[in-house]
């Protein structure tokens, strides 16, 4: 199992251990991740706009070079993922999009959506399989009250990212099972931590953010995981009020694997 | 009976109404005494759906100068379902007359429900100001010209 | 070609089917005439080259209700015809044995004739050459010069039959199927009246286009009723000399797969064809894309609706000028 | 200066680039009622969506509600009549930093924000949003 | 050759001040096959049909053309004229030479040119026509009701009080449907069970209606006043004959936690159960799936205990096959599933319900008695917040388009119930809009306002969550523009309503069209609401759209009067205007069937006869007992083997001629 791995920007940096341990655990797992070579920032934030190509592109030439190794695409960051795949999904059904774009780039072949996108955390659930991953596990985390918080890019839209059920996803809660901890289920879980605006509005990122976690924690959670390096961020810098620890979910999947 | 040679065109058209609802609005514009010029002439149908192309070319090629179809509103078919299968017919058939070089506009679909009398009153004087603008049909009465 | 021939060794031998519909050898060495071949009567002058244009789909009408079982060979285009057929319960197809066959698109021998070659002797297939040889000496062509029409645009592969065999890679002719359509469209209805006049005043009515189309399947049709009020057979009435194209192309419309034999098989030479691909364009834009043939379930367009269709005067609005 | 600003070709233009057809809202209020920055919005979506449709952009244009979107899709993703008013939102906010000058986020203003654990996605991002 | 009358009507002034009727029957006598032409001041004056009679008979005449007013005034009165002439009804044409040229045009010479055209039309027509008779058929006089809710029951009693019998299908093992559920309606507050189970009873009493509970129609074939169905009698495990419906074996059955489908799941029932104390038939049905006795071979409690051995673990399945004349839809309604609107948290939070389940918590033989008592806990809540229009009129592919109708008068009951029960809850509704059109509705509706102090909100609810034992229910307040977070104790969700999940199989096997939310459709919108546009099938209640109990009520009546007037007739007269396949010509292709409506036309594999042609060929026939006549067949048809009797193809290009010519 090869695919084209797109880390991004902030896992080159801040979120190194996102990466680290989602290349340690893939590994693991028999997976194979081959980064995309010269691959360029996704710009964070998917431009809605259909009149917006230009902040399009840089998606377009890392779903390309997929494309050329014939290889799915995966992904880590919620926010890469998110704008990779709707990009893609542009690329896909939207003409007018997918004519310009090209027009842009002049690849040898036209790009029409041919890649498939996935995030690691579906790959964990339909490549591997949750039940091969609890096989794999040395280090099970027993007893340990996790909280799974999602956040917006993963699950909405979600006729776009048909990612699980926007309103009450279970793959992450699954993924905590799997490696041997107790999944909390609380209502926040799929609310918006406000990861955008914390340079604009640090006040109203913090409010969100203490909502989050005080929801996870009023349910009992002793530590939130996140496939988010904004969210990351966001939750512990400005979730203030509160004291929950924040980890990567590949970070916990790595020392479940026992290759932390 | 030729009335008057030197009067100006009187076009041939043929009316196909659905007995249901347009003809009913036909009905209903004569006892509302709505006017309209005599060149119309109506053949009552059962359905929208009953109309054959091939009536249609009929009409034309023995020197109808344009030919209208009026059935229920879609939704509103006595047949539930007859009007749908005409629109997409008469879809076909005007947009192949149209590819052929024939003028589109000698050819219409108009839905007029039983209540809408004045509406096929103002729709048959339309159509005939459309034909009478495109003059005499003789494209489709030749259109296999033997060399 | 051998391994249509040992296939059909093997399933004659093994007893699975009776006869093999398929081409032979006809008059001119370049002439492939369908030809019912028989157990007993061998393979004799079975031929499968760039010269088997016909659609053989449309035999089975007659050849599926007979006894025995029969062999057909479907190019991928065919294999399309035949579904159509089988979807309008023509053929009986337990006893039909339908095996796909590799098209590299065939060869139009009127093309070359229009090369200005004449008194044509013999033509032999080299990968992608054709040597010709005529009463006045050889002549060498690229076979993708002179493929048939309607292989110019055919993009069909083969859908399943009972056996698949497979050819070697064929990269096919990208012409646009709606080229001609469009450019059509674009005229003024005075240039369309005219470009119609020109050709459809060619037809002498032989019904060869009739005759040959898949979709044309019928015992009897408008032609030969009576009671339709437009029979006729050869140049009575001006009616159906005016508008027997104009009827044809509407009762096949959304029945018909794009074949190509209509304007393939005409003497006169008119791009029938046009007018079917006319239908098929207005249909794929106004009603979603539709290939008549896909499967042997779907109702054709012209069979169904939708609440939302667009109304008839959708023409005003996008017809041409 | 002041821009002169034709705000009914500019609500076309919202409409088009947005592809939200405001008719289909049913005025349920439902975005609202699911908007995370509600009560930092001046302008609530559902408000957005009746205010564009109307032409009413001058208030729109002049407020800060349009920063204060956390581009969550709560809004779309729960509208029952498919309106997608976040949309909307993004294609106001389009409309106000395309023009000169109105970019809310600046290079210089970055330095100050830095501080050590901030991803560069978060700069990254806001740029994407707040600056063209 | 025919030997046409032409008469042409003067309609006093009407016709003939425009049209000059001379100069048109002086120009119908120059027709070939016209052998007597005349006017008239009144043709469908008495004298008028007996000058018609008496040409007919002097003349010889084979046909008739009337040129008067709209066929659609006189054409029943002139096809009796020629019938008491001898002559075959349908041996009449009109032309319409007043609503469609006098009262439309002012020059004479027009008019009159126009009417020898709209005369000669009829002529050539006529030339065409054929005599015509309309078949007959005998009419089965027992009607079936698919659906024993409330709007089957009413249906099947006005049926069998007119004296026909009627069998009642029910899936279930009990009639009573959604209302046998429902603790009060609206508007008047009446009890729901107090109204309907001496309904039930009249049905279980009454010799002319048979109930097949826990029975489901597999088949039905046939056409107006000739169905036949095949029901599946579902196994129930008890003999309907013994039993006594004592109820011994369900008190002793030691397999108690299932979850109780008449309560909505609220409460457990035992694995032999009766669905609730009025049922009809009162007796049991084992639940095999969670039977002890059924799962693991050990137990047959019920067995030893039952006073009457009507136990029987051995039943099956049987099937009962009957005749029918008609057949009346009644298969209602279900809320739909919620699980796709997480953000609202059923399934979740506990103390998040639909209101079917609130129906329950208010009943006096539900769940809690009548105490509304939240499933947590079962403590009595402060707070009720009420959420409208869950899943209706939306867009999405989780909602339903359509409005659910039911849903603003049943929050208006729930919450009126609710304070009068308990004066010191509070209650809030959020709403997109209160629809109440209805008799007292919207009065109704402000009682529960301004009565009974309910907080009404307008706006939607965006998110519903659990925070330290409270439903938090977070939502817009469109009037005062803000947001809201309510913290509740019980949240109501007002679930749309959809057609039951068999409705799609059952108007397969009926040929009854559907739209695309699964309801029936009637035959017209406005003037025939209770009938399908398949003859003979008739639609009560919500299977046809969205309906309240009175609603279903006044249509079940409706679709019972209908049915009634079927059943009355001893022979059915078709139309003879219906479509008809030549074999000769048909080559069974199956366009035809694709396109008409009625399911009229099926194909069959037979020896086909003609002129050198004897061979077996699959063609179209086509029943002329279903055939409407519509003509959509001969359309699509390529050989033109189908055409429409008096409409055929030949007749109207004949018209289109004489029009052209």
């Amino acid at each position: 199992m090869t695919y084209s791995y797109y880390p991004g920007c902030t896992l080159k940096t801040k979120a190194k251990d996102l990466d680290l341990y989602a290349r340690k655990s893939a590994e693991a797992l028999g997976v194979t991740l081959e980064e995309i070579e010269e691959w360029q920032c996704c710009g964070g934030v998917y431009p809605q706009a259909k009149d917006e190509i230009a902040t399009k592109l840089s998606s377009v030439r890392t779903l390309n070079s997929a494309k050329e190794k014939g290889q799915d695409l995966i992904t880590v960051c919620s926010a890469c993922h998110h704008v990779l795949k709707r990009v893609n999904n542009d690329m896909k059904t939207d003409e007018d999009i997918c004519l310009r774009a090209n027009n842009y780039l002049q690849l040898d072949e036209e790009y029409k959506g041919e890649t498939n996108v996935i995030h690691y955390l579906e790959m964990l659930r339909d490549v591997v399989g949750f039940d091969k991953i609890k096989e794999k596990v040395v280090n099970p985390l027993t007893g340990k009250k996790i909280a799974a918080y999602y956040g917006c890019l993963l699950l909405r839209p979600s006729s776009e990212m048909m990612f699980d059920n926007a309103e009450n996803p279970t793959i992450i809660e699954e993924f905590i099972k799997a490696i041997g901890g107790t999944p909390v289920v609380y209502p926040f879980r799929n609310e918006c931590c406000g990861g955008y605006i914390t340079l604009e509005d640090k006040e109203l990122a913090s409010k969100n953010s203490n909502k989050v976690l005080a929801s996870a924690e009023g349910k009992g959670a002793e530590m939130v995981i996140t496939a988010c390096p904004l969210c990351m961020y966001n939750l512990q810098n400005n979730g203030t009020e509160h004291d929950l620890p924040v980890v990567y979910f590949t970070e916990i999947l790595a020392e479940a694997l026992g290759v932390k | 009976m030729q009335v008057n040679e030197n009067k100006e065109f009187r076009p041939r058209i043929v009316a196909f109404c659905c007995n249901w609802c347009s003809y009913v609005g036909a009905d209903l514009a004569g006892s509302s005494r709505m006017e309209y010029p005599a060149d119309v002439k109506i053949i009552r149908v059962p359905c929208s759906c009953r109309v054959n192309p091939m009536f249609i070319l009929r009409a034309f090629e023995r020197g109808a100068d344009g030919v209208i179809l009026c059935g229920c509103h879609p939704g509103d078919c006595h047949y539930s379902t007859g009007n749908y299968y005409a629109r997409r017919r008469m879809t076909m058939l005007f947009s192949m007359l149209d590819y052929l070089g024939i003028e589109k506009e000698r050819t219409r679909v108009e839905w007029v429900s039983a209540a809408e009398g004045a509406k096929f009153a103002a729709t048959m004087n339309e159509f005939i100001d459309t034909v009478k603008n495109l003059g005499e049909n003789r494209k489709l009465r030749d259109l296999r010209c033997k060399e | 070609m051998q391994r249509i021939v040992d296939k059909i060794n093997e399933l004659f031998a093994n007893g699975t089917v009776d006869r093999v519909l398929g081409w032979k050898v006809g008059e001119f060495s370049y002439d492939r005439t369908p030809y019912v071949f028989t157990k007993e009567g061998g393979l004799d002058g079975f031929a499968y080259d760039s010269f088997c244009a016909n659609n053989l789909s449309k035999y089975l009408i007659a050849e599926s209700r007979k006894e025995g079982k029969v062999l057909v060979l479907l190019k991928p285009c065919d294999t399309y015809s035949y579904n159509q057929l089988v979807a309008e319960n023509r053929i009986k197809t337990e006893n039909v044995y339908t095996v796909s066959i590799p098209c590299k698109g065939k060869v139009d021998v009127e093309k070359l004739k229009a090369m200005g070659m004449t008194g044509i002797t013999d033509i032999v297939e080299n990968g992608e050459e054709l040597t010709v040889t005529t009463l006045y000496g050889d002549e060498k062509v690229n076979r993708c010069d002179v493929l048939c029409e309607k292989c110019l645009a055919c993009q069909k592969t083969a859908k399943e039959c009972d056996e698949a065999i497979e050819g070697e890679a064929y990269e096919k002719p990208h012409k646009d199927r709606f080229a001609t359509v469009e450019e059509l469209e674009a005229m003024s209805p005075e240039e369309r009246f005219a470009f119609w006049r020109k050709e459809l005043s060619k037809c002498i009515r032989c019904n060869a286009c009739r005759n040959v189309c898949p979709a044309c399947s019928y015992i009897k049709c408008v032609f030969d009723n009576d009671n339709s009020g437009i029979a006729s057979k050869a140049n009575t009435d001006e009616f159906q000399e005016n508008m027997f194209h104009i009827i044809r192309a509407f009762h096949v419309a959304g029945r018909c797969t794009d074949c190509g034999e209509c304007s393939r098989v005409c003497p006169q030479g008119i791009p029938l064809h046009l007018l079917n691909r006319k239908f098929i364009k207005e249909i794929n834009e106004l009603y979603g894309e539709y290939q008549a043939g896909d499967n042997t379930e779907s109702r054709g367009p012209l069979t169904s609706f939708t609440k939302e269709d667009c109304e008839p005067s959708i023409v005003y609005e996008k017809g041409g000028k | 200066m002041s821009l002169s600003i034709n705000y009914k070709a500019e609500a076309e233009n919202i409409l088009k680039i947005s592809g939200v057809n405001p008719k289909k809202c049913m005025k349920c209020g439902k975005c609202s009622g699911a908007c995370p920055a509600y009560d930092s919005m001046e302008y609530h979506p559902h408000q957005f969506v009746s205010m564009v449709q109307d032409g009413d952009l001058e208030k729109l244009m002049k407020s800060d509600a349009v920063f204060k979107c956390l581009s969550c899709f709560a809004c779309i993703e729960r509208c029952p009549r498919s309106v997608a008013p976040g949309k909307l939102v993004e294609a106001v906010r389009l409309a106000v930093i395309r023009k000169q000058g109105m970019n809310r986020l600046k290079p210089e203003d970055i330095p100050c924000m830095l501080e050590e654990e901030l991803p560069q996605q978060a700069i990254v991002s806001a740029f994407r949003k707040y600056s063209k | 050759m025919q030997r046409i009358g032409v008469f042409v009507c003067w309609c006093g002034s009407n016709i003939a001040a425009t049209v000059d009727v001379a100069a048109v029957a002086e120009a119908a006598k120059l027709e070939p096959a016209v052998a007597f032409a005349t006017d008239y001041q009144y043709m469908c004056s008495e004298s008028g049909q007996s000058m018609i009679k008496d040409a007919v008979k002097e003349h010889n005449l084979t046909g008739i053309v009337i040129a008067s007013c709209s066929p659609r005034m006189h054409e029943t009165t002139f096809r009796k004229t020629a019938q008491a002439a001898g002559l075959n009804p349908y041996m009449v044409e009109i032309a319409n030479l007043r609503e469609q040229c006098s009262w439309v045009h002012k020059n004479k010479e027009e008019a009159t040119e126009k009417a020898i055209v709209l005369m000669r039309t009829a002529v050539a027509k006529l030339t065409l026509n054929q005599p015509l008779i309309a078949g007959e058929s005998s009419v089965t006089k027992r009607a079936l009701v698919i659906g024993g809710g409330i709007a089957g029951i009413q249906t099947a009693l006005d049926i069998a009080d007119a004296g026909y019998e009627v069998d009642i299908v029910e899936k279930k093992p009990t009639i009573g449907g959604k209302m046998a559920q429902l603790d009060k309606t609206f508007p008047t507050l009446d009890c729901a069970a107090c109204i309907l189970t001496p309904k039930m009873v009249d049905v279980a009493t009454n010799d002319k209606i048979t109930i097949y509970s826990y029975s489901e129609v597999e088949e039905v074939k046939g056409f107006v006043g000739n169905f036949t169905a095949k029901i599946r009698r579902k196994a129930r495990y008890v003999d309907e004959e013994l039993c006594t419906g004592c109820g011994a074996c369900t008190e002793k059955c030691p397999s108690k936690k299932n979850p109780n489908e008449f309560n909505m799941g609220l409460d457990n029932r035992t694995a032999i159960y009766i669905p609730f104390a009025q049922a009809v038939p009162k007796v049991p049905v084992i639940d095999a799936k969670n039977c002890i006795k059924f799962k693991t071979g050990k137990c047959g409690l019920c067995a030893t205990v039952c006073p009457s051995n009507a136990i029987k673990y051995d039943q099956e399945d049987t099937f009962v096959e009957e005749n029918y004349g008609a057949i009346v839809v009644a298969t209602g309604f279900n809320p739909i599933k919620l699980d796709e609107f997480g953000e609202l948290g059923y399934g979740q939070i506990p103390d998040v319900i639909t209101s079917l389940e609130y129906e329950r918590l208010m009943n006096a033989a539900g769940p809690t008695k009548g105490h509304v008592l939240r499933p947590s806990d079962g403590k009595k809540p402060k707070k009720i917040v009420f959420v409208q229009c869950v899943g209706s009129r939306g867009q999405s592919c989780r909602e339903k388009g359509y409005c659910s109708k039911i849903c603003c008068m049943y929050t208006a009951k729930h919450a009126i119930l609710t304070k009068d029960h308990y004066p010191e809850m509070d209650v809030d509704v959020f709403y997109i809009d209160v629809r109440t059109p209805g008799k007292n509705y919207d009065e109704f509706y402000r009682r529960a306002v301004e009565e009974y102090d309910v907080n009404y909100i307008k706006g939607q609810v965006g998110k519903i969550y659990e925070e330290n034992g409270k439903v938090m229910v977070q939502g817009s307040d469109m009037l005062g523009n803000k947001q809201l977070t309510v913290e509740a104790d019980l949240v109501v969700l007002a679930t749309a309503i959809e057609p039951d999940e068999t409705a799609r199989s059952i108007g397969t096997m009926l040929t009854a069209s559907m739209d695309t939310n699964d309801f029936f459709t009637e035959a017209h919108a406005k003037l025939r609401p209770v009938e399908s546009p398949t003859a003979g099938i008739y639609l009560s209640g919500v299977c046809q759209g969205p309906k309240d109990v009175p609603e279903t009520v006044s249509q079940a009546g409706a679709a019972a009067s209908k049915v009634i007037g079927l059943l009355a007739k001893d022979k059915l007269v078709g139309n003879p205007c219906v479509a008809g396949s030549n074999p000769l010509l048909c080559n069974g292709c199956g366009q035809c069937a694709n396109v008409c409506p009625y399911g009229a036309i099926s194909y069959v594999e037979e020896e086909v006869r003609g002129p050198g042609v004897r061979e077996v060929r699959r063609y179209a026939v086509v029943n002329e007992a279903v055939c409407q006549g519509c003509g959509a067949c001969t359309v699509t048809c390529p050989s033109g083997a189908m055409d429409l009797k008096g409409f055929t193809n030949r007749q109207i290009m004949a018209e289109v001629d004489a029009i052209c010519k």
